[in-house]
């Protein structure tokens, strides 16, 4: 059984790979390298609010402010930036601080008034869209921040620079979760939140630094998100919720917190983008893909994600 | 006299609601305040209508997430049922039409439970795949939104006079808790909270899952026929915006996330929270940018007050 | 072989290649008591879990009403009559008393559960084994000790034929214990046939007839108990000579306070005024649930409480946080491991490590090397054997309670804080912490500690408080602690608190 | 006399505005014009308030909330609908209670209102396979973007377009997608058939942020980018002028809410309106763009640069047959 759960993320990614040696035989151009790049480009940005969902779940919670947080991060960038600073670093600093301060709001609903996570993180959702209501459109300037726009377009050696960052943030994140005492310190209260209580660790502490981390990967995604499509706009955030729970749990990640690793949540993510590219090239109608893209999701999820048997 | 075991164990249930209970209640009030011809016929009528699908989809939500699942594919189960019933009903008729309704709700539910309890793969997974598959299968049977409800149903359940309504909503509930008072519905919340217990103490619990599975995917279909219903014809997409909503009525109402915590009576105060808050906004004069930031606010008040009236649950 | 109720024959099972049994036969016979006696790990709760249905043997057989199968359903043992007391116990948090009591065995009444029938019978089966109260009360709000009992009603619900109760007596004070004991025996004239299992030797040698002894998953006796002396027993279950279980006592206790709080309350307790010095053991004794837990969490920080005075380890006034308990050098072990102490699902060594990530303030990375040393060196203590890394919930029962303890040992804590600890511990094991607690106390480190286990409190205590309805209503010293003396306080017999 | 509106309201009037969702920036500019549009008449003594409510996408609030302005007894209901059909039945009882209902931008396919505000999403879907198909002299390998499967508008673009195409058989889709009308998933989407699809000759957009989305995919893969058509989204009409490619935009203009303000207290006021209203297809053509790209400014960058508008518009269209 631990053998086979540690294996969960080995699984996905060997999943992922039959996928795209398939599909490359299939469709020549699907295989292709700026293919391959690509779709690891989109997952990157899926990746990044993976890795703080990823956190989140494993401390125990969940987190369904992600879209709105990203969203948020593209819409403030223009409104943080002067003209003084050329760089844009103040800006995306600034962008940064801002979506880490929503995700510590979040944790702060939680931890204290003891608001359950859904609760906190949609009510947190809904109000943010009210403040994007009245941000939006108003004194939006059109992104010229050199940063961001690098990080969104920029290809030194042939290597997307969001991929370069996506790995980085990888690397991080994994280092944080499994070699950390603040990691296991999310294990722990995810896995049994009175024991961890009464084994001394700070859950508030805990719970405030993982809402936090979510913020920032959210408004990093933010910022990618904003680079690759040249424009942030309302709504440009909407689909990484959903994806970025499925990625967390097609890569073994346990809903119920506690156990997984952002290492399943990786290849989770390149395989959400791949199934969609695929169903994009299929020629069916739309209700006919909704059900292909279902179906391979349910499929490749027996292959990799059966949970460990009761007795 | 010791009020029976029963009451009590309701009782018990019960008391952590309070507060929630109160907002609602405060809510009403005011509406009734600002608006005082809900408690005319039609205007109760309305409202009950504006309430009814969210209070179904929650309490299909609800026996999920009682036996530990959850899932994000009520809402094309909504639209599923809406599809079906505004495809059928003017070929087979009324009653045939609502049956297909209720057995398509049924299939799908208890394929996705039998999924997930024999194949033991997550639900919130299985049903995010299913929600695709189900909204895929209903965007096939109608492309674009059309078809028709027989006006009689709709005026019997979306006229002027709410008691059919109300009548189906006391129904459903006393159904409810008529089957939660047999060892079926305790089987529920015992193999939602403690699998290993449960099984231990001779309860089938894989059969419980599917069973929750059906029935709550029923109820979905169901809110899809009275949605028909209500707005006289069928829409491939009209379901989409339940799934979040019966997660946070459901939450709202004090179900746990882990399975057997919380009550159906929770859920749907919550679901009736939810909408309640609408119409109070609306009759406050409240613009838009104002309302998200209302919503957002008197939810989280709503779950916190407990703890900010100093009132200490246990951990 | 007159009649059989229940019999295994050579079965073996093993965990993912790990033979946890290997050829095991057992005999249970109407108005026998079977004693089922082993160390912690040597496969007891498997045997059960196979003779009830809950696990399927790999090999052997089992005999079941004069049939013979290779294994059994849940169902098909109910139906055979067989009911067991598990000791994780298999009870349903969120649902009330009297639910848990019938789950899966309800009467009903046109489909429906027959509340009234039910609330009728679990009274009666309540107030048989000594429980009291409303039995409205969700099982997640009453103490370890009662929820043994929720659990022990819930097997006499089922009307057995056959009684399997594991451990049924780990958070029983003697009184419970006594009732429980009487109860055995009129189901045994009764013709029931019971298996039981239990570390306390004192029990088992009162009321066994039979005895089958497991070490390593292999039977080394299946013998009448009579004439059997305990130094036999630990002999057959763990292979060489006994020493005395409790060390020989000797006060360590200094002058120094390092707790003293007057007008203490917090949940049941009302009103307590406590002192403890360094070096000190001071026990805690009483029926269950009686606030003891309540006592302890609160001097720990990890429930709200306030006091008139209070001054812990020289800082005045209580503290309010666990953290906060922690950084002062106060550490508490929990009576249920699986809910409060462990982190089932992760694995032994990260247990071990928890408060060790509680402390940690800087954020530097972790050590893997010297995280491996530091659980290596408390697993060779504690006589925790196997892979490391191996989750906590393969432990069996009395290893994972070593596990919940052994992870304070690198903390060196100042006060302990312990509930049970020797809940489901097997003797070697007991005689090994009670010589750890013994040199914790010469160290200067102060003691609290809560047992339900009155030899404990009788041969390691320098005082012992009885509480009773949340009040402190004895305090007795060494010398005149005795099994009598505080039974008579926790029932109220005694008169009002002797100085001490 | 109006359909619907019976004769005894009398001005100053009370205007409900039921937007099916305020978040997106289309709708944002939308709810601009008609408050302007308000501000105006209520200078002009015709309007009291404007009371807005937001449906957050579902067409059940959207009910709801059509329902609460109607037992507040409003003089006027302007909708944006969430769905085609769904709306039917609330709108009938608005009617009936003597409420001018007035529908725009997502039409709803019930007559039983006051005045539908119609730019015929078949003709928009036609115009534009129209210009496509002449644009590549009737021959050619296209993609065609839809906009969200299931929704009235976007399967009425497609089935207009359809038709036309169908009599180009030169002309053969390589491949449709369905998106939300945002750029970002058109330019995943787009993205991925580049790949698959070597030989692309025109991309037939049927709206919204779609053809920005396209267009970025085929400068982000650097591929010649091809004709295209589009809507008024800024980031698109900067683009299309950037890339120099051969284009052709419809518009939903925004100021269709603040047009449905004026027709409501028109038909309130007495004047006669007629049930179907149409307004022309605004279009944006090569010839056409830079007096857009002129205004840009005054625009949000994530929005959409719409015409001009005036009440003496409004008046034209409505005084057309
Ligand atoms: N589910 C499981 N997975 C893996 N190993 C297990 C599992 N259950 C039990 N074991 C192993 O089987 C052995 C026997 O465990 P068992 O619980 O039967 O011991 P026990 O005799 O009841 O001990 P105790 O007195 O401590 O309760 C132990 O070594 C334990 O680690
Ligand atoms: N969900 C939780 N589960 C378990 N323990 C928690 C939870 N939330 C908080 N705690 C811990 O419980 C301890 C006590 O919580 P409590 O709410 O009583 O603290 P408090 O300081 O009195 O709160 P407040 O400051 O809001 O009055 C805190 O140390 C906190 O870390
Ligand atoms: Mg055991
Ligand atoms: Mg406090």
């Amino acid at each position: 059984m631990k053998a086979l759960l540690r294996s969960r993320p080995l699984l996905t990614t060997l999943v992922v790979l039959v996928v795209w040696i398939v599909a490359g035989f299939a469709s020549p151009g699907f295989g292709s390298w700026p293919h391959l790049r690509y779709m690891l480009e989109l997952a990157s940005v899926i990746g990044l609010v993976g890795a703080g969902q990823t956190v989140v779940v494993i401390a125990g919670g969940i987190d369904l402010s992600v879209a709105a947080i990203v969203t948020l991060s593209t819409i403030a960038l223009p409104l943080l930036s002067w003209s003084f600073d050329t760089t844009g670093a103040i800006a995306v600093l600034g962008v940064l601080a801002l979506s880490t301060l929503v995700g510590l709001v979040n944790g702060i609903g939680i931890a204290w008034l003891r608001v359950h996570p859904m609760i906190m993180t949609l009510a947190m959702a809904t109000f943010l869209q009210g403040l994007l209501i009245l941000m939006a459109g108003g004194s939006a300037v059109t992104l010229d921040n050199p940063i961001v726009a690098w990080l969104g377009s920029a290809r030194p050696f042939g290597f997307s620079a969001c991929i370069m960052l996506w790995i980085v943030m990888s690397g991080l994140v994994l280092v944080l979760l499994h070699a950390t005492p603040l990691g296991a310190r999310f294990f722990a209260l995810g896995a049994n939140p009175l024991a961890a209580r009464l084994s001394g660790v700070n859950i508030r502490a805990t719970t405030l630094c993982a809402y936090g981390i979510s913020g920032l990967m959210c408004g990093l995604a933010g910022l990618l998100a904003l680079g690759m499509n040249g424009q942030g706009y309302v709504g440009i955030g909407d689909p990484y919720l959903l994806a970025s729970i499925a990625a967390v749990v097609l890569g073994g990640t346990s809903i119920l917190g506690g156990r997984g690793t952002y290492g399943g949540t990786l290849p989770g993510a390149v395989l959400l983008v791949t199934i969609t590219a695929l169903i994009t090239v299929v020629n069916a109608s739309p209700g006919l893909r909704d059900v292909l893209f279902g179906t391979l999701v349910l499929g490749l999820l027996l292959l990799s994600g059966r949970e460990a048997k009761r007795r | 006299m010791m009020p029976s075991l029963y009451w009590q164990i309701q009782w018990r249930r019960n008391r952590r609601l309070t507060p929630l209970y109160g907002v609602v209640l405060l809510l009403l009030v005011v509406y009734g305040w600002l608006f005082p011809g809900l408690f005319s016929r039609a205007g109760l009528a309305h409202f009950t209508q504006s309430w009814f699908p969210l209070a179904l989809v929650a309490m299909a939500q609800a026996i999920l997430m009682l036996t530990g699942g959850i899932s994000l594919a009520v809402g094309s189960l909504v639209s599923l049922g809406a599809v079906v019933a505004a495809t059928t009903m003017g070929a087979t008729g009324s009653l045939v039409s609502m049956l297909l309704v209720l057995a398509a709700g049924l299939a799908t539910g208890a394929a996705s439970g039998a999924i997930v309890a024999l194949l033991r793969l997550p639900a919130i997974i299985v049903t995010l795949a299913g929600s695709f598959i189900i909204g895929g299968l209903a965007l096939i049977i109608l492309p674009r939104p059309g078809g028709m409800i027989l006006p009689w149903l709709s005026a019997v359940l979306a006229g002027n006079n709410p008691t059919v309504l109300l009548g189906l909503l006391i129904l459903l509930v006393l159904g409810w808790k008529f089957y939660l008072a047999t060892p079926g519905g305790i089987a529920l919340y015992a193999a939602g909270e403690n699998p290993v217990a449960a099984y231990r103490s001779g309860i089938a619990v894989e059969a419980t899952v599917i069973a929750a599975f059906a029935i709550s995917g029923m109820l979905c279909t169901l809110a899809g026929l009275f949605v028909a219903a209500q707005t006289g014809s069928g829409d491939p997409v009209i379901g989409t915006t339940f799934t979040l909503n019966s997660i946070a009525a459901v939450v709202l109402g004090g179900v746990g996330f882990l399975g057997g915590e919380g009550t159906m009576r929770g859920a749907l105060a919550g679901s009736l929270l939810l909408t309640v808050m609408i119409n109070v906004m609306f009759f406050l004069g409240m613009p838009p940018v104002a309302q998200y930031i209302a919503q957002g606010i008197i939810i989280v008040v709503a779950v916190a007050l407990p703890h900010l009236l100093g009132r200490r649950l246990a951990p | 072989m007159t009649s059989v109720s229940l019999a295994a024959r050579d079965v073996s099972k093993a965990f993912f290649g790990n033979p946890v049994l290997r050829g095991v036969s057992i005999e249970l016979r109407p108005g026998r008591v079977h004693a089922l006696m082993g160390e912690n790990g040597a496969g007891k709760s498997t045997l059960i879990n196979i003779l009830s249905g809950s696990l399927s043997p790999d090999s052997g057989s089992l005999d079941v009403g004069g049939r013979t199968a290779s294994s059994l359903s849940p169902a098909e043992a109910r139906q055979a009559g067989i009911a067991v007391v598990h000791q994780e116990l298999s009870l349903v948090a969120h649902l009330s008393i009297a639910e848990n009591i019938g789950l899966g065995a309800y009467a009903s009444r046109g489909g429906r559960i027959d509340y009234s029938a039910l609330a009728v019978r679990a009274a009666e089966l309540c107030a048989l084994v000594g429980l009291s109260g409303d039995l409205s009360r969700p099982i997640r709000d009453l103490p370890l000790g009662e929820r043994q009992l929720v659990e022990i009603a819930k097997a006499l619900y089922r009307n057995p034929k056959v009684l399997i109760l594991d451990e049924p007596t780990s958070s029983l004070s003697a009184r419970e214990t006594e009732r429980l004991m009487a109860l055995l025996r009129r189901l045994k004239a009764n013709g029931v046939a019971l298996l039981y299992i239990s570390h306390r030797l004192g029990e088992v040698m009162d009321l066994c007839d039979h005895v089958t002894v497991l070490k390593d998953g292999v039977c080394t006796a299946d013998q009448p108990m009579a004439g059997m002396t305990p130094d036999e027993f630990v002999r057959l279950m763990v292979g060489r000579d006994a020493g005395d279980l409790f060390p020989a006592f000797e006060s360590a206790a200094r002058a120094e306070t390092v707790i003293d709080v007057a007008g203490l309350s917090a949940g049941m307790v009302q009103d307590a005024a406590l002192t403890l010095r360094r070096g000190e053991i001071l026990g805690l004794g009483g029926l269950v649930g009686q606030g003891q837990e309540d006592l302890l969490l609160a001097l720990y920080g990890a429930m709200p409480a306030r006091a008139r005075t209070a001054t812990m380890l020289g800082a005045a006034g209580l503290v309010h946080s666990v953290t906060a308990a922690n950084r002062r050098g106060i550490a508490y072990v929990p009576a249920d491991r699986k809910r409060e102490g462990l982190l089932l699902t992760h694995s032994i060594r990260f247990n071990m490590l928890l408060p060790d990530f509680g402390r940690a303030v800087s954020l530097a990375l972790r050590r893997t090397s010297t995280e491996r040393k530091l659980t290596d060196g408390l697993a060779r203590l504690l006589t925790v054997k196997g892979d490391l890394s191996r989750p906590v919930q393969a432990l069996s029962g009395g290893n994972q309670q070593k596990v919940a303890l052994a992870k304070w040992m690198p903390q060196n804590p100042k006060i302990l804080l312990l509930n049970d600890p020797t809940r489901g511990v097997d003797v070697q094991t007991k005689r090994e912490i009670y010589l750890m607690l013994r040199r914790f106390a010469q160290e200067g480190q102060a003691i609290i500690l809560l047992s339900s286990d009155t030899p404990e409190l009788v041969h390691l205590c320098d005082r012992v408080l009885v509480m009773r309805e949340g009040n402190l209503v004895a305090e007795l010293p060494h010398g005149q602690v005795t099994e009598e003396s505080i039974v008579a306080a926790a029932m109220g017999v005694s008169p009002a608190r002797e100085a001490a | 006399q109006s359909h619907c509106v019976t004769g005894t309201r009398k001005p100053p009037f009370s205007i409900g505005w039921a937007n099916i969702y305020s978040v997106p920036t289309w709708m944002k500019q939308t709810t601009d014009t008609i408050n302007s549009e308000a501000a105006e008449l209520k200078k002009q003594g015709l309007v009291s308030k404007l009371m807005i409510t937001d449906a957050q996408g579902s067409a059940n609030t959207q009910i709801q909330q059509i329902q609460s302005m109607i037992d507040a007894n409003m003089d006027a209901i302007l909708v944006d609908a969430g769905s085609a059909t769904a709306l039917d039945r609330v709108i009938s009882a608005a009617c009936a209670k003597g409420i001018a209902v007035i529908s725009f931008d997502s039409l709803v396919d019930s007559d039983d209102l006051t005045a539908k505000i119609i730019i015929d999403s078949k003709e928009w879907g036609r115009d534009a396979a129209t210009w496509m198909a002449k644009t590549l002299d009737g021959k050619g390998n296209i993609l065609v973007l839809n906009g969200p499967a299931g929704v009235s508008v976007s399967e009425d673009r497609r089935a207009g377009a359809m038709e036309v195409l169908k009599q180009y058989p030169g002309i053969k889709i390589l491949a449709e997608t369905n998106t939300p009308y945002n750029s970002a998933p058109a330019q995943e989407a787009v993205t991925n058939l580049l790949f698959s699809q070597p030989k692309i000759d025109g991309v037939l957009s049927l709206g919204g942020a779609l053809s920005a989305g396209a267009l970025l995919a085929f400068e982000r893969q650097g591929r010649a980018p091809v004709p295209m058509t589009g809507e008024n989204y800024r980031q698109f009409l900067e683009l299309w002028k950037k890339t120099g490619i051969k284009g052709w935009a419809a518009m939903q203009p925004n100021w269709l809410g603040a047009m449905a303000a004026y027709v409501a207290v028109q038909a309130l006021d007495g004047k006669p309106v007629p049930v179907h209203v149409n307004v022309p297809l605004p279009v944006i053509t090569d010839a056409t763009l830079p007096s857009y790209l002129a205004r840009a400014k005054d625009f949000p960058t994530d929005g959409y640069i719409y015409s001009p508008y005036s009440q003496a518009l409004f008046a034209s269209y409505l005084a057309q047959k």
